[in-house]
C-alpha cells in the first residue's frame, strides 16, 4: 500500500508542478536557497519521479524540504514547466501531517511558525501586525522599529492608520464577527486540526528532548529552542 | 519532356539537389527562390561540420548544379500562393506571376530561433550575448571580438536555445546545435588559442559520423570545457561583460561566471515559407514543419497528389541528410510522373 | 557585540571568476587522458569504495577541475587504488594516475599549509 | 534596451471601481504607503476604491511557510472575494505582492480544477453562509499607478532628477518574486523585465539601473526570515543584491513588494552593524522606498505623513538631492502633536 505517493499525487500542486525533468539545472542555478543551503530543487523532482516510498519518507524527515524560500523563481524558468517550489509545498504538508517534521532541525521550526503566524491569523486576522513584531525576537529590525513599537498608536495614526480601533483603515482591530468567520473556516477546512497536529507532534518531541513546552509563548523553552537553534551544518553536501 | 514539369519552391541545398537530379532525368525544373541568391542557410556558414570543408566549396557545387540546362532558376521570387487545379500545381508569386507544373516540391527549409524570446538570456538587450549565426559571421570576417572590439578572454556556448523548451513551444531537439557548438568552439580555439571556451549542455548529442571524434578532439587538443547545466540567466556587468548562472549539475552546485561573449546555439524552426505554404495546402504539421505522408516509407510524399517534400522543411536535418532526402524526393517525383 | 541570533550565510556557488582553474593543468600535464573524461560515472559505478563509502571518483575529479580542494584529500584516501575504474572507462582515461597525481598535489598543498 | 516581445502584450488593468485588500506587511511597516495610495486614487485620480472594515489577511505568509493548508487558504481567499462581491465590485486590488501571487494562484487552480472551486464554495457557505464571485480583474496597486503614471505626473511637484546636477536619479527597482515569477502573463512587461516600476521611473524623470542581480529574490523566504535561526539566508540574499548594485551608485531603491522594501531597508542596517559595511559612499546607506512613497514624494506629500521616519535608512539625503522641502523638526511628532522621544542611533551607519 502506498503510504505517501498516493497522497502526493492527489494534490493539485503536484499535478501542476511535475511533468518530467531533464535535469538541466535552471531551477538550482537561480534558486536563492541552493546558494546558501545544501539544497538542489532539481533533485527533489528526481526523487518524486522515482516514486520510491523509502526515499520520500527520508525526504520528509530531513532538513532538505525546509530550505526552500517559496519565491517561485524556479517556476519562471523551467523549460519543462515544472515547479519544484510547489512540490516542496506538498511535501511540507505531508511531513507535518505524518509528524515526520519533528525529525529534523528545520522541520521542528514549524512549531514556532504555527505559534506566531498561525495563531496571529486566527486570533487577530493578521499574519503580521505591529504588535506581533517583538523587537526582542527581531533585533535586526533596528532602533527605529523599536521606537515605532513603543509609540505605535501615535506614529501609525499620524500616517493615517486606525491602530487597534474599530472601523476601516490600516492596523485596525478586525471585527469579532470576521475573526469568528476566520476561525470557522479554519475549523471546517481542517486548518485547526492541522494546527493541533503540529502542536501535539511538537509537544511529544519537546518531551523527548527534555524541554518544557507551555502555552505562553514567552515561557516556552521548546519554542525558543526551535526558533534560535542552528547547528550551522546546512550548507555542506 | 511532355508532362515532366516540376516546380521546386526554395533554392537551398534541398531544392538544388532535387532540381539537379530531376534535370538529369529529363525533367523541366523551375526553381523559385525568394532571396537574391541560391544556397539558403549555407550562405551563413564558413566551414561545415564535422569535416571542416569550406562552405564556399559546397556552395560552388550547388551553383554549378543549378546551371543545368533543364533548370530554370528564378531568384527574388517569393511564392505566396499554391493551388492544384486541372491536375496541375500552380505557384503564384508576390507580383502575381504564376508558375505551373505537373508536380511540386516544397523545400522551403528552416530558420533559426529568434533568441529574443528567451529574455532571461538577454539577447538583443546585452551586446555581449550573440547567436551562433552571428558568431559564424564573425568567422567569415576572420575576427572574433567583444562588443568593445577587444579579443575575448572567455567565451561560453549555450546549447538548446529555442530547443527542448516548453516555454517557447519547441519541445523538440534541433539536432545540429551540439555538433555546431563543437565545431565553433574548435574554430575559436584555432583563432584564439588563449581564450577559455566553456560549453554548457544538457546532453551532448553526437549522433553523426565523426561527431563523437570531433567532440573528443575539442577536449583533448583544444581544451574546450564542457559543463553539464543549462544557463538560467544572463545579465550584463558594469563593464559590459556577461554574468551567467547555471547549475554545475554533475557537481550538484550552483555556478556563476563572467564571460566576454555568450554564444546562444539557436535551434532550428520551420521557415515562414514552410509554415505559410504548408498551411495553405494542408500539410502543416507540428511546430509548423511540413508533414509527410509516412515517416517510415513515404517521407517525401504528402496527403496531396503531386505535392512532395524535401529537406529541413520537415524537421531539423543536417546537410548530408538533407541532400540524401532530396535525392529520394527526386526519385519519388520521377515515379509519380512516370505513373501519371 | 550585539547578539543577532544568526550570522550571514556563506555562498556555496562555484564562482568561476575566482576559482583556481589553473591547478588542474598540473594533472593534465601528467595525465593527458584526463582531458577526455566524459563525466559518465562508469568509474564510480564500478568502484568498490563507492559502493561502501561516500567516495565518488567522478565527483572528486570534477571538484579538482573546479579548484575545490577542501576535504578532497580525505575523500581520496578512501580509494583503494584497485584500478577497476580504469578498466571500465569508455574513453580510456587513466583514472588511477589521476588519483595519484591529485593526491601528490593535495599533499603538497597540506604541507605548505602546515609549514606556513 | 533592445526589442522586447512583451510590448505586443499588455496586461488588462481595470479602470475604476476597485476593491482594496490591505496587506499585513504593508500596513504594519508602511501604513503611510497605503494611506497615500488611497489618497492618490481618490483625490488625484478621482477613482472609486473601497476599503472594507471586514478585511483580513489572505493567510499568504502562513500558507507559503507551510502552516496553512491549501483548502483553508482557498476558503479564506473566497471570503475576501465574498466581501468584494457584497460591495458590488469586480476588480480586486491586493496591496501585497504575496497576496497578488496567491490570489492569482488560487484563481488559476480553480480554473484548472473546477472541483477545487466547488469545494471552496461549499466550505465558505458552510462556515459563513457567504457566496462569492471570482474577480473579473486582479491588479496590483502598482499596476494602477503605472497605468495612470502620466496623469499623476501632471500633478507632480518634483521629478526624479538631481537638483544640483540636473541629471536623472539612478534608481534600482525591485519587483518582488510573487509579482512577476508565478504568472508572467499577469505582469506589466515580462517576467524578466517587468515594466511596472521601470515605467514609473522612466516617466517621472529617473533612470533605471540594470545590475546583474536585478532579478534575484530579496531573500524573505517566509519561514527563512520568520525563524531567527534561518535569517542568515535572508540577509545573505539581500547582501548579494547590494554587492551587485553597489558599483552603479544608486540614489535609491524602489520596491513593488512591502516585504522586500522592509528587508532591503533593515538588512542594510544589520550588515552595517555586523560587518561595518555600507553600500554608498557616505556611510548613510541606500534609501529604500515603496512605489507609493516614491509617487507621494513627487506629488509633494509631507514626508512625515508618508512615513519616511519609519525607515531605518534615512531618506533625507534623497529629499535633499531632489530638492524637496521638509521640516526636520516635525519628524518625530505623533498623531496627537506630541513630540516623541527620538530613536536610538545605530553605530556604523549615519542616521
Amino acid at each position: 500500500m502506498s503510504k505517501y505517493i498516493d497522497k502526493i499525487h492527489k494534490d493539485v500542486r503536484f499535478i501542476e508542478g511535475l511533468k518530467a525533468c531533464m535535469n538541466c539545472g535552471v531551477c538550482t542555478a537561480i534558486c536563492p536557497a541552493a546558494e546558501f543551503y545544501n539544497f538542489d530543487p532539481r533533485q527533489i523532482c528526481n526523487i518524486l519521479l522515482e516514486k520510491d516510498e523509502e526515499k520520500i519518507e527520508e525526504l520528509l524527515k530531513t532538513d532538505t524540504i525546509w530550505y526552500c524560500g517559496q519565491c517561485m523563481s524556479c517556476k519562471a524558468r523551467c523549460p519543462r514547466g515544472n515547479v519544484p517550489a510547489l512540490l516542496i509545498a506538498v511535501l511540507r504538508m505531508l511531513s507535518q501531517e505524518t509528524g515526520l517534521f519533528v525529525e529534523s532541525e528545520k522541520g521542528r521550526q514549524q512549531y514556532a511558525i504555527k505559534k506566531t503566524i498561525g495563531e496571529n491569523i486566527i486570533n487577530t486576522g493578521y499574519c503580521v501586525h505591529v504588535d506581533h513584531v517583538n523587537p526582542k525576537l527581531h533585533p535586526e529590525q533596528g532602533p527605529i522599529w523599536k521606537w515605532y513599537t513603543e509609540n505605535a498608536e501615535e506614529v501609525a495614526d499620524r500616517l493615517g492608520a486606525n491602530y487597534n480601533k474599530v472601523g476601516p483603515g490600516a492596523l485596525r482591530k478586525i471585527p469579532n464577527e470576521s475573526i469568528d468567520e476566520i476561525k470557522k473556516i479554519f475549523q471546517i477546512t481542517g486548518g485547526l486540526a492541522f494546527f493541533d497536529k503540529i502542536d501535539s507532534f511538537s509537544e511529544d518531541k519537546a518531551k523527548e528532548l527534555h524541554f518544557n513546552s507551555v502555552k505562553e509563548l514567552l515561557n516556552d523553552e521548546y519554542f525558543y529552542h526551535v526558533f534560535i537553534h542552528n547547528s550551522n551544518n546546512h550548507n555542506k553536501q | 519532356m511532355e508532362n515532366r514539369k516540376v516546380i521546386i519552391i526554395g533554392g537551398g541545398p534541398a531544392g538544388i539537389e532535387a532540381a539537379y537530379n530531376l534535370a538529369l532525368n529529363n525533367c523541366s525544373v523551375t526553381v523559385l527562390e525568394k532571396e537574391a541568391h541560391i544556397g539558403g542557410n549555407i550562405n551563413n556558414i564558413v566551414k561545415l561540420f564535422p569535416s571542416f570543408v569550406s562552405a564556399d566549396e559546397i556552395h560552388e557545387n550547388f551553383s554549378q548544379k543549378s546551371q543545368h540546362e533543364n533548370i530554370k532558376l528564378y531568384t527574388n521570387t517569393d511564392i505566396t500562393q499554391l493551388f492544384f487545379e486541372n491536375d496541375l500545381w500552380h505557384a503564384k508569386d508576390a507580383s502575381g506571376e504564376t508558375y505551373t507544373a505537373d508536380a511540386l516540391l516544397l523545400s522551403t527549409g528552416f530558420k533559426t530561433f529568434d533568441a529574443r524570446f528567451k529574455e532571461e538570456l538577454g539577447y538583443g538587450i546585452y551586446s555581449g550575448v550573440i547567436t551562433s549565426v552571428e558568431l559564424e559571421a564573425m568567422f567569415k570576417e576572420g575576427k572574433i571580438t567583444t562588443p568593445e572590439g577587444k579579443i575575448p578572454q572567455r567565451i561560453a556556448f549555450l546549447n538548446c536555445v529555442g530547443s527542448r523548451d516548453e516555454k517557447v513551444g519547441n519541445h523538440y531537439c534541433s539536432r545540429v546545435c551540439c555538433i555546431n557548438a563543437v565545431k565553433q568552439s574548435i574554430s575559436i580555439k584555432e583563432l584564439l588559442p588563449d581564450t577559455e571556451v566553456f560549453c554548457f549542455y544538457m546532453d551532448i548529442r553526437m549522433a553523426g559520423q565523426f561527431y563523437e571524434e570531433l567532440y573528443r578532439k575539442s577536449q583533448e587538443k583544444h581544451n574546450v570545457n564542457y559543463i553539464r547545466g543549462r544557463i538560467s540567466e544572463a545579465a550584463a556587468t558594469i563593464d559590459n561583460r556577461v554574468q551567467i548562472k547555471c547549475e554545475d549539475t554533475l557537481n550538484q552546485l550552483p555556478m556563476k561566471m563572467t564571460v566576454d561573449l555568450l554564444v546562444l546555439m539557436v535551434g532550428t524552426e520551420a521557415s515562414d515559407g514552410t509554415t505559410n505554404l504548408g498551411e495553405q495546402v494542408g500539410v502543416k504539421g507540428e511546430y509548423g514543419f511540413a508533414k509527410s505522408l509516412n515517416l517510415h516509407g513515404a517521407d517525401n510524399l504528402t496527403i496531396k497528389k503531386g505535392l512532395f517534400l524535401a529537406g529541413s522543411c520537415k524537421r531539423p536535418l543536417t546537410l548530408p541528410e538533407t541532400m540524401a532526402d532530396s535525392r529520394a524526393a527526386a526519385f519519388e517525383i520521377l515515379n509519380y510522373l512516370n505513373q501519371n | 557585540m550585539k547578539n543577532w541570533g544568526f550570522t550571514i550565510s556563506t555562498s556555496r556557488t562555484i564562482d568561476m571568476d575566482k576559482a583556481d582553474l589553473k591547478t588542474y593543468n598540473k594533472i593534465t600535464e601528467k595525465v593527458p587522458s584526463a582531458k577526455r573524461c566524459l563525466m559518465c560515472g562508469a568509474c564510480s559505478a564500478t568502484c568498490a569504495a563507492h559502493n561502501h563509502t561516500s567516495f565518488n571518483f567522478r565527483k572528486c575529479h570534477l571538484s579538482f577541475r573546479r579548484g575545490q580542494f577542501e576535504n578532497l584529500a580525505e575523500e581520496l584516501d578512501k580509494c583503494m587504488l584497485c584500478g577497476k575504474c580504469k578498466l571500465v572507462c569508455p574513453r580510456g582515461v587513466n583514472t588511477r594516475a589521476i588519483i595519484f597525481n591529485m593526491r601528490i598535489f593535495l599533499n603538497d598543498l597540506n604541507y605548505k599549509k602546515i609549514s606556513l | 534596451m533592445g526589442k522586447q516581445y512583451w510590448k505586443d502584450y499588455q496586461k488588462q488593468i481595470a479602470d475604476d471601481d476597485y476593491f482594496y485588500e490591505r496587506s499585513c506587511i504593508r500596513q504594519t511597516f508602511f501604513p503611510g504607503s497605503e494611506t497615500a495610495f488611497l489618497k492618490m486614487m481618490r483625490e488625484v485620480l478621482g477613482k472609486n476604491i473601497v476599503d472594507d472594515t471586514n478585511l483580513h489577511t489572505c493567510t499568504g505568509i502562513g500558507f507559503y511557510s507551510g502552516v496553512v493548508q491549501l483548502d483553508t487558504t482557498m476558503t479564506i481567499v473566497a471570503r475576501l472575494f465574498a466581501l468584494m462581491t457584497d460591495s458590488g465590485l469586480k476588480n480586486f486590488v491586493p496591496s501585497c505582492v504575496t497576496s497578488f501571487g496567491l490570489i492569482n494562484e488560487v484563481v488559476d487552480i480553480w480554473k484548472h480544477f473546477p472541483e477545487e472551486l466547488d469545494k471552496a464554495r461549499r466550505f465558505l457557505k458552510e462556515a459563513t453562509g457567504r457566496e462569492f464571485e471570482i474577480p473579473e480583474n486582479v491588479a496590483h496597486p502598482s499596476d494602477i499607478i503605472y497605468k495612470n503614471r502620466k496623469a499623476l505626473k501632471e500633478k507632480m511637484k518634483y521629478q526624479l532628477v538631481n537638483k544640483k546636477t540636473g541629471k536623472p536619479l539612478q534608481v534600482v527597482e525591485h519587483i518582488g518574486c510573487h509579482y512577476s515569477k508565478i504568472f508572467p502573463d499577469h505582469v506589466v512587461g515580462s517576467a524578466e523585465f517587468p515594466q511596472v516600476l521601470a515605467g514609473m521611473i522612466d516617466e517621472w524623470g529617473g533612470k533605471v539601473i540594470d545590475y546583474p542581480e536585478r532579478r534575484h529574490c530579496c531573500g524573505f523566504g517566509f519561514r527563512q526570515y520568520l525563524v531567527m535561526a534561518n535569517r542568515g539566508y535572508s540577509i545573505a540574499n539581500s547582501k548579494k543584491k547590494f554587492e551587485s548594485m553597489q558599483a552603479y551608485e544608486p540614489d535609491f531603491i524602489v520596491s513593488n513588494c512591502p516585504g522586500c522594501s522592509m528587508f532591503m531597508d533593515k538588512w542594510q542596517y544589520t550588515i552595517a552593524e555586523m560587518e561595518d559595511i555600507t553600500y554608498d559612499k557616505n556611510k548613510q546607506g541606500i534609501p529604500v522606498l515603496t512605489y507609493e512613497e516614491m509617487a507621494g514624494m513627487l506629488l509633494g506629500y509631507n514626508p512625515w505623513e508618508l512615513g519616511f521616519q519609519l525607515h531605518q535608512i534615512q531618506v533625507e539625503p534623497l529629499l535633499d538631492k531632489i530638492g524637496i522641502a521638509y521640516n526636520a523638526e516635525e519628524k518625530y511628532i505623533g498623531k496627537s502633536g506630541m513630540m516623541l522621544k527620538t530613536p536610538e542611533k545605530p553605530l556604523n551607519i549615519i542616521s
